[in-house]
């Protein structure tokens, strides 16, 4: 039996983006294919909308998702997670010519966007936000880089690979620079991103923690990272 | 009050109910202690929206509406040109422009940025508000076109001939006649109003909608916090209707009776 | 029955409404080819002539309704200015005019989104600042006046005909006028009411006030007018007093409308 | 990438994705719309000739299904009523079925717009002066003829403003779709602008697609619109 | 001048519309008090009355435009089904009566969106199933008869107030309708085309056509009618020929309501 294998259908390079030619590539998409051929699942993916992801899970319509879905405890009471696949360094970047780093201290006053419903709006939420000037929340990353291009942000934290993508384009380049690595608080940052499957498939969960095992023991995964990033993603 | 226990009305209020004890019963709702403060916060912020925008549209749509079937073609073809851009591009790409192109353009005057506008400037809510505005004119200007077009020339001629000033005649004879050929459009176009505000959620200003997309991402929950929130727009939308109907009646009966 | 208008054409009275060479278009179609007309302060002045002859067409061009093509209109010996392209030059000039004239129309054109008192004091409240609760009484003792005390309260899609033609004269007299256009007045009345029409324009003329109407009722014509003017292919074919017009008509056009009349 | 190459037509271009995702939209927004005035007509009809239970039931469609949002309706649909559906079947020993998302789709959009389309059309009913109906009657017309030639032509040049506005809104209404995994024209052109970080030339193109749109079938509006109103004098100004 | 008309009431023709105990109220206020009238085959009935005493709303309900409150009406000897709540029981018969009943409205309601002509085919080319070559050529007929053919292509808001009269008197004509119901049909003519109107009605009831119209000129009504009912108070104050009515009248209200037209 195939086990449908959810996408979001928005495109987030470099993990899962469709090019103009409609076929699906990045990281995620092949290591899709080799999480599955290492638990022996037969697995076709299907992209889903993000907004339909969980209903299309819980009807049935597709199986597991695999869509840099980070790990969460309210999460986990409604769908369950594989072991993570990654997790990778939380950063701060802010505007040149402004001084702070990636503390509290270093962040007081500050006006700090971050990404709606992503660990890194929990984690800014705990620690910065009693200090900060304000906490704006963006729909997409993109978003909260445009405005820190625009000056009407100080500061943004994000995972350091969608940061770094920012910072290596002219706009980013010239306006901002990284601050620094937060602190880990492996209740919020710790638990990186897993397959999303229903509540109480455990047989398929056991299969994709396998497949994950798997790909890291025999060195596909650095393989296959090796083609995207300069340094391994799976966190410590 | 009479009229609300006739049987079929009594019928579909217990279906109602019903519905509603399933939904408190048989769904998750454990999440929504936490996200409390969030919802008021955005339901508040979904009014004010709603209500500065319609206003301040609807001020715009009347003269826009006006020039269109009635003004010479020098206030004509602006009228028109605005009505057709705003209409026929997407809110979406209007509020990024203010926002990300307009909004951006400020911060790199340096005497903008150390005036004293520039808190202001630098907040969300105004492009929101702009873009929400302009939108609805556009559409209402449209609207109001066709409604001004539609009260019989005769109605007018009536009110010129007796000497009253134009003003006055838009105001007292023109404008009432209008609004009220077209008042349940206006209310419908109200309803998409409220249903455009969450778009402004990609400037962050967080509304009542942005509010349940967060609590769905938050936690996973599909549908509850999507019920909740069609049930705050269920609120406001009957809120709408029961203010366009009051407004429908006043005022005479169009038809003959019987 | 009272004698016909025994009022004679004073011409020594001072002029109220002059229309010199008026010309009216609509595309192609000429309406009126040059009218020429002097209405006096007292006149009444009736124009009779065929359907579709421009009565209607000149009553609206004296008030700026419709814009002449060309000729020339004095109000109370005021020119109106025109623009050579046609328009009015002056439009607080026209509103200021048009306050002095009160109009009837053919369809009655009444407010619908008003009752009919509302109708009535619109323009005295609004227009000429007389304070509601005295318009409101004027109003009311018109409206009592024409038989139609007790729909003051109605809107005017619930009226019948009559009721409605007669609202839209109070309206006119409600202004207070120096003139008046009526259009078919009476159009729609029963014979009791046309004489209760006949004796409030008597009593109007008998005021001073100038009157030019419009009637296909050449009975009511006779009765009410000091001069009469016969309007066909957009000309005045003929005018003069009542009794000259009707007892004697020189032109063989109206001659012949005359004949159907018996 | 020159903005010229983001937009050739051929990969790695992203033109003939953003086309494909044009005809997908409109292909929606025309079903959808077709819908709408369907639903709406009746909807109109009801609300002012129905009986008490007629008029309250319309009363309640167009309330809730103007307030309550096209995502969770299109989720009931197409997620929680497939599945429904389907645990049924299963239970009697069926095959699942699956609903077209593209059907699921039109039909909410539809039913939505026939909400909004109900009011624009109750509205140009109530305008159509009774005389105009009641000569029709008066000469023994049934009530479709009645309907189609002489309230429908009397009422199409108040409703066409507002019908043009919910056809605009049905064309860019349908990114919807994408949640029932249909690519049409907004989510095609944030799939590129998210892929190439080209945002403004993604977001410009298409409000130049949608504009063009706009004026084609602004154009045909006003062409009825005329024609509709071709034995009306026009208000001159003040 | 042609004299009144000489047909007796023939009461041997067939009956072709019978009204009995008509009551009509607009919420508290009652219109109709239980008129009685009937209509033979060739008779032309004019109604005459006050202004607001409700012709209008007789003639209305006599094809249902009003739904009555209470009484009987009898169209060419089929009875119109009442449900007990009011509204007609059966919309097929109220139509297919409606067709042998043409109606010419006190405010025309001709349609806006039409050319005259179309006005004028759009019935019977639609609903009755004329060809419209044919239907054309009849309505030209008639729009030439009552002096429109060079209108028929203009839309009514661009006709004078007469023109759009003598339009709706040949949109139901176009119709060859068995029975007419005439609301006040020359109140926008001239003496002409009253006389024009005369002829063709005249010409109506020679062919055994009914007729029944409401108007304020009596002397119209005494030349055109061969029976008169005269409505006061919602009720039939007094009815007979138009000789009798006019020249002995009986009842104190009709004498005093036909002294004002001398
Ligand atoms: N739809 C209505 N609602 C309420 N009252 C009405 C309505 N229609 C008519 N009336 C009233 O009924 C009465 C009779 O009206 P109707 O139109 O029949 O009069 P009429 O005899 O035709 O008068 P006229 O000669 O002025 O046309 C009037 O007082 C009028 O105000
Ligand atoms: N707005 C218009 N556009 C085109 N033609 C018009 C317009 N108004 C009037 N006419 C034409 O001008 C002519 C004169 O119209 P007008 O209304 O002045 O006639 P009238 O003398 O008042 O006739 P009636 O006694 O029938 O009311 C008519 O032939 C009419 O069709
Ligand atoms: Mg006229
Ligand atoms: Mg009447």
């Amino acid at each position: 039996q195939t086990v449908k294998v959810g996408i979001a259908a928005e495109a987030y390079p470099p993990f899962a983006s469709q090019d103009a030619s409609g076929a699906w590539v990045g990281w995620e998409v092949e290591m899709i294919g080799a999480i599955c051929a290492a638990a022996e699942l037969q697995c076709e993916i299907v992209p889903v909308a993000w907004d339909g992801i969980i209903p299309a899970l819980t009807a049935g319509q597709i199986d597991a998702i695999m869509a840099s879905m980070s790990i969460t405890e309210e999460r986990m009471q409604t769908i369950d997670f594989s072991n993570k696949y990654y997790n990778t360094p939380t950063v701060v970047v802010g505007a040149k010519g402004v001084e702070m780093d990636a503390t509290p201290e270093g962040l007081t006053g500050k006006v700090i966007g971050v990404q709606v419903s992503t660990v890194h709006q929990a984690y800014v939420e705990k620690y910065f936000a009693p200090v900060a000037g304000e906490v704006k929340t963006y729909q997409t990353q993109d978003e909260a880089n445009q405005d820190l291009i625009a000056g009407r942000i100080d500061a943004t934290q994000a995972d350091s690979i969608a940061l770094d993508a920012f910072l290596a384009t002219p706009e980013g380049a010239a306006c901002c620079e990284v601050k620094g690595t937060v602190a880990d608080d492996p209740a919020i940052l710790g638990l990186g991103v897993g397959v999303g499957l229903r509540k109480g498939e455990e047989e398929l969960k056991a299969a994709f923690n396998k497949g994950i095992a798997g790909v890291l023991a025999d060195g596909t995964y650095e393989k296959v990272t090796a083609g995207y990033f300069a340094s391994s993603i799976y966190g410590n | 009050m009479r009229d609300w226990l006739q049987p079929h009305r009594i019928f579909l209020c217990l279906i109602g109910a019903a519905l509603v004890v399933w939904c408190a019963t048989q769904m998750r709702w454990d999440w929504l202690p936490k996200y409390a403060p969030l919802m008021a916060e955005g339901i508040w912020r979904t009014i004010w929206l709603l209500v500065l925008s319609t206003v301040l549209g609807m001020m715009l749509a009347i003269p826009l509406g006006l020039a269109q079937a009635a003004g010479p073609w020098y206030l004509a073809a602006p009228a028109r040109i605005f009505c057709t851009v705003i209409r026929g591009t997407p809110l979406l790409l209007q509020i990024w422009l203010l926002y990300y192109g307009l909004g951006s353009l400020f911060p790199q005057f340096p005497w903008i940025r150390q005036s004293d506008l520039w808190p202001i400037l630098r907040q969300a809510w105004p492009y929101a508000l702009l873009a929400l505005t302009l939108s609805y004119a556009g559409y209402e200007g449209e609207v109001m076109r066709g409604a001004f077009r539609s009260v019989p020339r005769g109605q007018l001629e009536a009110a010129r001939a007796m000497g009253m000033p134009r003003h006055m005649i838009l105001w007292r004879i023109w404008l009432p006649q209008a609004v009220r050929a077209v008042l349940p459009t206006l209310g419908g176009e109200t309803v998409l109003q409220m249903k455009a505000t969450p778009l402004v959620a990609t400037i962050t200003v967080v509304e009542i909608y942005a509010v349940a997309s967060r609590v769905r991402q938050d936690t996973f929950i599909v549908y509850e916090p999507l019920l909740l929130l069609a049930l705050v727009y269920l609120c406001l939308a009957g809120l709408i209707v029961l203010l366009f109907r009051q407004i429908e009646r006043r005022g005479p009966m169009t038809r003959r009776a019987g | 029955m009272a004698a016909p208008a025994a009022q004679s054409r004073t011409s020594e009275a001072p002029e109220a409404i002059r229309v010199e060479g008026l010309h009216k278009s609509f595309g192609p179609h000429e309406v009126l080819k040059g009218v020429d007309l002097t209405a006096h302060e007292g006149d009444v002045i009736a124009v009779i002539g065929g359907s579709g002859s421009g009565k209607s067409t000149m009553l609206r061009c004296i008030n700026f309704l419709e814009t002449p093509s060309a000729g020339k209109i004095v109000i109370a010996g005021e020119e109106v200015r025109q623009r050579p392209e046609g328009g009015a030059a002056d439009r607080r000039q026209i509103e200021r005019i048009r306050r002095s004239l009160g109009m009837v129309f053919q369809n009655f054109n009444l407010w619908t989104h008003k009752t009919v008192l509302d109708n009535l004091i619109e323009v005295p409240v609004h227009v000429l600042g007389v304070p509601r609760a005295e318009a409101t009484e004027r109003a009311m003792t018109l409206l009592a006046r024409v038989g139609l005390a007790e729909k003051a309260g109605a809107y005017p899609a619930f009226l019948s005909g009559g009721q409605q033609q007669r609202a839209a004269i109070a309206r006119a007299l409600c202004m207070e006028p120096k003139a008046m256009l009526f259009d078919e007045p009476t159009s729609a009345l029963d014979p009791e009411l046309v004489g209760e029409v006949l004796a409030v324009i008597r009593a109007l003329a008998a005021e001073g006030r100038t009157m030019i109407l419009v009637t296909h009722e050449m009975k009511f014509a006779r009765e009410v007018a000091s001069h009469v003017v016969f309007l066909a292919s957009g000309l005045v074919e003929e005018q003069g007093p009542p009794e000259q017009l009707f007892g004697a008509p020189q032109s063989p056009r109206l001659q012949q409308f005359l004949r159907s009349v018996g | 990438m020159e903005t010229l190459d983001l937009l050739a037509l051929s990969p790695p271009g992203w033109g003939a994705t953003l086309l494909a995702g044009l005809w997908n939209s409109l292909l929606i927004a025309v079903g959808a719309f077709s819908m709408g005035l369907v639903l709406g007509g009746l909807g109109a009809w009801g609300k002012i000739h129905g009986g008490p239970i007629t008029r309250d039931l319309l009363a309640m469609y167009t309330t809730i299904v103007r307030a309550v949002p096209e995502l969770i309706l299109i989720l009931i649909l197409y997620f929680g009523v497939t599945d429904l559906v389907n645990q049924i079947l299963i239970a009697f020993g069926h095959e699942r079925i699956q609903i077209s998302g593209v059907a699921a789709g039109i039909t909410v959009l539809g039913v939505v717009q026939g909400a909004y389309a109900t009011e624009v059309l109750r509205g140009a009913l109530l305008a159509v002066p009774q005389g105009q109906v009641e000569a029709a009657k008066a000469m023994g017309m049934p009530p479709l003829l009645m309907a189609r030639r002489i309230i429908f032509p009397a009422m199409l040049g108040l409703a066409m403003p507002g019908l043009a506005n919910l056809w605009l809104i049905a064309t860019k209404d349908t990114a919807l779709l994408a949640v029932v995994g249909f690519s049409e024209l907004t989510f095609a052109t944030r799939q590129a602008a998210a892929t190439t970080k080209a945002f403004f030339t993604f977001f410009l193109a298409a409000g130049v697609i949608y504009l063009i749109i706009t004026l084609l079938s602004g154009w045909a509006f006003a062409r009825i619109e005329a024609w509709a109103r071709r034995g009306e004098p026009r208000n001159a100004g003040g």
